[in-house]
């Protein structure tokens, strides 16, 4: 099992959930994050001095799948996130060695 | 309505004010005897009754004033956090410049005087107040000589107050998606020209007073505004929308409504109950006098109205909707309150429930209604103001002693008067530099968008349909 | 401390009003040569007064009203997000269910007047208002001929609002738990038959003041509600809260207190603050006049009472909980309040003081004794409301001149009538429809439970014990 | 601008109040022919008269009663989330004591009277206020032989509340680092003893009446209180910030300014639109009178100030920053009102837009100034108050008919003494207790360090610049 | 050592808490984040419009531990977390190959 | 490559970034998060009763950084988070097998 990671814009989210829905990924948990990457944050003024926001609001998917699935994943996300321009993200794939469903106590592949 | 010259100079003696709200037909009519000085007057036997009848007006103004608060309150709770800053905004320019230029045109477009007309009962130029007064004109415009159970300065910031309410809520309507330079200029002119000019025809002594009055033995009435303020504010927002279009995702594209939340409850509630507050001076102000036996039965009547709005519209929601709805049932009590303001001083204490009632349930039907037909109205400002607006014209013909069909006619004219020439200008305002934000910045928000500021910096705010 | 004639007839005369609060007695006795008709009224020399003694009671009314929004905030403040709307819309409802039961049944049951007893002095049938007066009428209800300086539309709406209030107080008690229907129907009942009821014994005539001044040669002296309003309030709050249980989690297995902490301090200070404003016309309209003596005076010791609680109960939290505390401090503010509201006209400046200082110390210690014995009252209405309420009743019997008996008696036959009735109507409700919210709904909020709506849903909200 | 007899006795003849706003000159000078009794006075002829006037004294000191919340709103609104119970705190704490030390000391400190003073016209020592009137006490203090157009208890109520006003400046300019302890000494002291003092001079019929009327043949001419309040508070809090030094990370090693962001822009909006609701009684009860002309004028001069202050700094906000400022427009209104607030009975209407417009343009470079040199103020209090109250009373030498010099040595004298005070207030303070909080505290923030409460638990707040 | 990384109900994170502390856990770092899966979201409506919501709010919990404790925890969180009513969560197991204390440099499993 | 996860105190975000930034770090995604530890919370009070805040705010950055960076990388967020107090956090370094930047494609440690 891997644990794919995907960083992107958070107005995509409903596009990517989507294509992942019609892949047939079951379930996924979502955190809202701050990015700092190459794509520069914007200035700001408050009440007359200037200020820049360096982390931009980003969100983070957490899908664990099996291994098989992860390229049609990586796919589904990376052509659905995609505006083209800067900040747009990255998927990265981390190892999982077990997973457990806890309403169920399935384990393995059969718990995601 | 014109107030004939008898009822005229009771008024004037007993400064009971009359009925006739926000009429100034008394300032064309019979002046009464002259005190030599404002000191002579005030030591005369009307200065008390002069100064409580001012006295009223003012502090009326101050509760009309704190509407703004409700105004700005109400609309920034029902559209996102990220478009906070440019409502707020809005309504503090809106109020700023509404006033400003009333005094700089509007007061004297709106209210001519029997002189003033540049065509007669429909049009008049407008120009400056009264920088201040000196000598004689001092008795003239500060005492019951000015033809007014209060100052001349009273009249006129009072007067003011209202004006800056027609604008504030278009804001609401259109808001989210507005370009803030193009909202700033189509405001300016809506308010600087549009608002007086049609209030002129009624409140100013035009045509819907005399004309009416010679064709139908009924002059209009619109005792605080129902149609002068609310219909005028209500049909404006609508032509506004329909130029705008409505906010990005709110409509799917196999038609469905994809809802879009306001983002505080609490600020939906201090502004419902901030405007319902302020209602006790524009109602009870319009009075244009402290009169105990008007103001108080305008306040019953304007009170209950409302009350029975908000009960109607929460049960009315309730079983529509399946949940009682708080923000149905704050729009349904200012929808109450909008219809009881042109009929609040006619009108029994039943028929003010009735009318509230009614109210009430429109406003749950009309803001589902312009949902239906894509007309993407954050804050329901048509629904409150225009829809209410005329329901409540009308109502005077037919619980008040009022004429249904100049009723009719005259919510009808300003309505559509308010839409053509709303339409207009905010057409005109498109092609020259246009109306409407980009999607990124609709996407992002107005606030960092056009104000490079955010509402509530400390706060983790959730993404879309997060 | 029932009004004598010649005192009445000062008061007509002069409009001065007396100090004798909601006192309606007016009304039953000697009424003053009547004038022909109104206008001749608003001619003759009393108008003036008059009118601002009407338009006082007027704006009094406004100031009550914001109370309401008061309370709403400072109750949606001091309790969790996720039942904000669901709080909001119950001071909605109630305001507007409340003032619309009094116009139905409440005012008349209140205020029967001489003849209007159906068991004397005791109890009394309701109905509706007037709808409108006409000819005679209107001098009867219009002037001073109703037998109060103000007119007859005026003292409905001011009694209204304050009828309103009761209900409003249990709202906060049974906060985050109760079931919205089943509230909707208690206040419901609670407002339209037990509190006019209550009031009918003091305000309107009833045996507190004829009885016990023939008992004890001293009427009951509750001047603008400590006992009538606020520990009927409070005392029926703790009624129904014993009834409906503590909200899940507030108290551990092992008894320990596991505060759950309001979200909004904003919110919670606003509402503070609005409720003081709202108290100037509280009390200083409960002089049912503007004499200037009775009015300045009122609200002076009113706003003393109130900061001095405000200071006490701050330095006091600090004393005893170590840390400042500002939710207590306002909640003292609003103790001192409460507490001088009985006494408002007849306690001395540094008495005043006093009221206030204790009531700000008692109510945080009620708040912790309540907690103590596993009485959930998340706003902490019980203690401001109902043991100062109590306080403040009995203090007028120890700095005032009223009889420290018949101020037990009164207050305490108040709270208890408050406390037995409220009790059996809630039962009555448990059993029928049930009180309580599933635990799953109190776990996810009664926003989404009762209402389909979240109060801010652009903002991320914390888990529990996040 | 003492009042000659002949005013004078026009005045309370007629209850005309006077332009002389809280001037208490009427005090010291002729006394009319007094009545036997109160009841024979209110069935006099100036009953109503003085009834209403004494009304709107009590309308405007409830208005100015609600510019605390605007305060407390506006300063919250603008400073961190991790700071807000201790701002309220504070505000809270400010208002309780400040109108009680105003009881215990300030009045009479303030309005000595002719035979009160120690140092003659310089410094009198204070006391209590009366507790209560009986016998002939009654007609001195409750009717129009009490000097005023209302009675001693409005007069002390109305005085009371602006006191608490000076001490709330300064509240907001040191947020956010203060300890708390320390704070509410200084506040203790500075609105004790150096406020009623400063006012004597002025308000008190001190050196800046009569001295400079014999001098320059023109008294001080400060309406409402831009030099006595807002000055004095403005002035008061730079010598605070300088002692305090700005919030840790405000200013970068290098120099450049690093914002701190207020938290919530709808709590800066609901502040601002709040204290200019309380401003109608702030300036229009300043008249100490329901004279007419002179509310309906001051009103419409403070009112047209305020908007176009608003206005103003919203463009120059726009065309300075690149961007329309939320913040600084409402601060502009705020400017507005401050600067109008010294002249508001004397300037015509044009000039009185021109001094709210230079208004709301100096705040903007104020603020922007206040940061270049270091000096911390997180709500602009000095630039507001302090900046445009010297510009208001310097105002009035240009556009009314004041004298320049006059105006200066007044607005100057009272602003070094306010700065030379609190500088040693301040100080004394700091060597005894310490006035800052340690930087883990100030890190963390207030509201847990100082009071172990959040102001919103419930919702997931930011860390430092996310 | 690994990292279990652990999504339940926000309301049980006190129970499983306790639950960890009792096998001796430590540490643990918590998120806030929204949840996707068979336990489908709700109907909620505002102004006359139905809408659903998706994402459900869940709580998320990253626990190092040394690999001989992870039997111990998964059991611990699977009793304490489960209702047995669909959206209970899920538990996965990541490797972790170096751990370090900030504030004392340790390294590996002394430092969790 | 990499995904080094580090807890640390939120005030130290800004140094901790300048840190990495001086080393070369593109990018990160910065997460808000609550933590439990050795570091006991605090006890507040609320109307008069006591209750203690277990979980404190901390911060927790996902860098991916190839294999060779990870060691400057921990030396850098170690030195610039530390405060020598308890509660200063924890670094724990996880295997990655895939990254891909959602603009671009690329694959692995180019894409980071
Ligand atoms: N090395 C990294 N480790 C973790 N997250 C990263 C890394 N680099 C970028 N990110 C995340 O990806 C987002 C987008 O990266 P950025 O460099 O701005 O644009 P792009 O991915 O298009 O090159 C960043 O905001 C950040 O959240
Ligand atoms: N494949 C997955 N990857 C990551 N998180 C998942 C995945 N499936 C489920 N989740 C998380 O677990 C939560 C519960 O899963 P769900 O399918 O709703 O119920 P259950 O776990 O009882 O089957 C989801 O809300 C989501 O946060
Ligand atoms: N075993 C763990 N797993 C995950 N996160 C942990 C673990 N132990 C500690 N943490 C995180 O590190 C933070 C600091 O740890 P703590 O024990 O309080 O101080 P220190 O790291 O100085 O020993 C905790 O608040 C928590 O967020």
């Amino acid at each position: 099992m891997k644990l794919v990671k995907a960083i992107i814009k958070p107005f995509k989210l409903d596009e990517v959930k989507e294509a992942l829905f019609e892949i047939g990924v079951q379930g996924m948990t979502v955190t809202e994050v701050k990015g700092f990457g190459r794509q520069k944050g914007h200035t700001e003024i408050y009440r007359g001095s200037e200020y820049t926001v360096d982390f931009l609001p980003k969100v983070m998917l957490d899908i664990a799948v099996s291994d098989e699935l992860v390229p049609k994943i990586i796919e589904a996300i990376r052509s659905s996130a995609k505006t083209g321009k800067i900040g747009d993200g990255k998927i990265f794939v981390l190892p999982i060695e077990n997973a457990v469903r806890i309403r169920t106590d399935e384990q393995g592949d059969s718990a995601i | 309505m014109r107030s004939s010259l008898p009822v005229l100079l009771l008024l004037l003696a007993f400064g009971a004010g009359s009925a006739f709200a926000q009429d100034s037909s008394a300032v064309l009519t019979g002046i009464p005897a002259q005190p030599a000085s404002y000191a002579e007057f005030m030591a005369g036997p009307d200065a008390a009754m002069f100064t409580v009848n001012n006295l009223w007006i003012l502090i009326a103004t101050a509760l009309v004033f704190i509407m703004h608060l409700g105004f700005a309150t109400i609309e920034s709770g029902l559209t996102q956090s990220r478009n906070t800053v440019n409502i707020l905004f809005k309504n503090v320019y809106v109020v700023c410049m509404g006033v400003m230029v009333y005094a700089f045109w509007g007061f004297n477009a709106m209210y001519p005087g029997a002189g003033g007309w540049t065509i007669n009962n429909v049009f008049a130029f407008g120009g400056p107040i009264a920088n201040s007064f000196s000598g004689p004109e001092i008795v003239t415009h500060m005492t019951s000589a000015y033809g007014h159970p209060f100052t001349y300065w009273t009249n006129f910031i009072f007067q003011a107050m209202f004006a800056a309410t027609a604008s504030t809520i278009v804001a609401g309507a259109v808001a989210e998606r507005i370009k803030l330079d193009s909202f700033m200029v189509y405001a300016f002119l809506l308010s600087m020209f549009i608002y007086p000019l049609a209030g002129s025809w009624g409140w100013g002594g035009g045509w819907l007073n005399g004309t009416m009055q010679s064709m139908f033995g009924h002059a209009f009435h619109d005792f605080a505004g129902s149609t002068f303020v609310h219909a005028f504010g209500g049909w404006a927002s609508l032509a506004a929308v329909m130029i705008l279009g409505p906010r990005t995702g709110k409509f799917a594209a196999d038609g469905r409504v994809r809802p879009i939340l306001g983002h505080s409850m609490p600020l939906v509630a201090i502004g419902g109950f901030l405007l319902f507050f302020g209602w006790f001076g524009f109602n009870g102000g319009s009075v244009m006098s402290a009169d105990p036996q008007m103001v108080s039965r305008v306040i019953v009547t304007t009170t209950l109205s409302g009350f029975c709005g908000g009960l109607v519209s929460a049960f009315v929601s309730w079983k529509v909707l399946n949940k009682p709805d708080l923000s149905m049932s704050l729009n349904g009590m200012l929808a109450g309150l909008v219809g009881i303001t042109a009929g609040a001083d006619v009108t029994g204490v039943w028929a003010a429930c009735a009318i509230g009632a009614i109210a009430g349930a429109l406003v749950v039907f009309a803001v589902m209604f312009f949902d239906k037909v894509k007309i993407d109205d954050p804050v329901g400002a048509i629904s409150v103001h225009g829809v209410c607006g005329l329901w409540g014209t009308l109502a005077v013909g037919i619980f008040g002693d009022g004429s249904f069909v100049v009723q009719l006619i005259g919510v009808g004219s300003v309505s559509l008067f308010a839409f053509a020439s709303s339409y207009a200008l905010f057409y005109l305002v498109k092609v020259t530099m246009g109306v409407r934000v980009s999607k990124e910045e609709e996407n992002s928000g107005l606030d960092v968008g056009e104000h490079g500021q955010e509402a509530y910096p400390d706060f983790q705010l959730s993404g879309p349909n997060l």
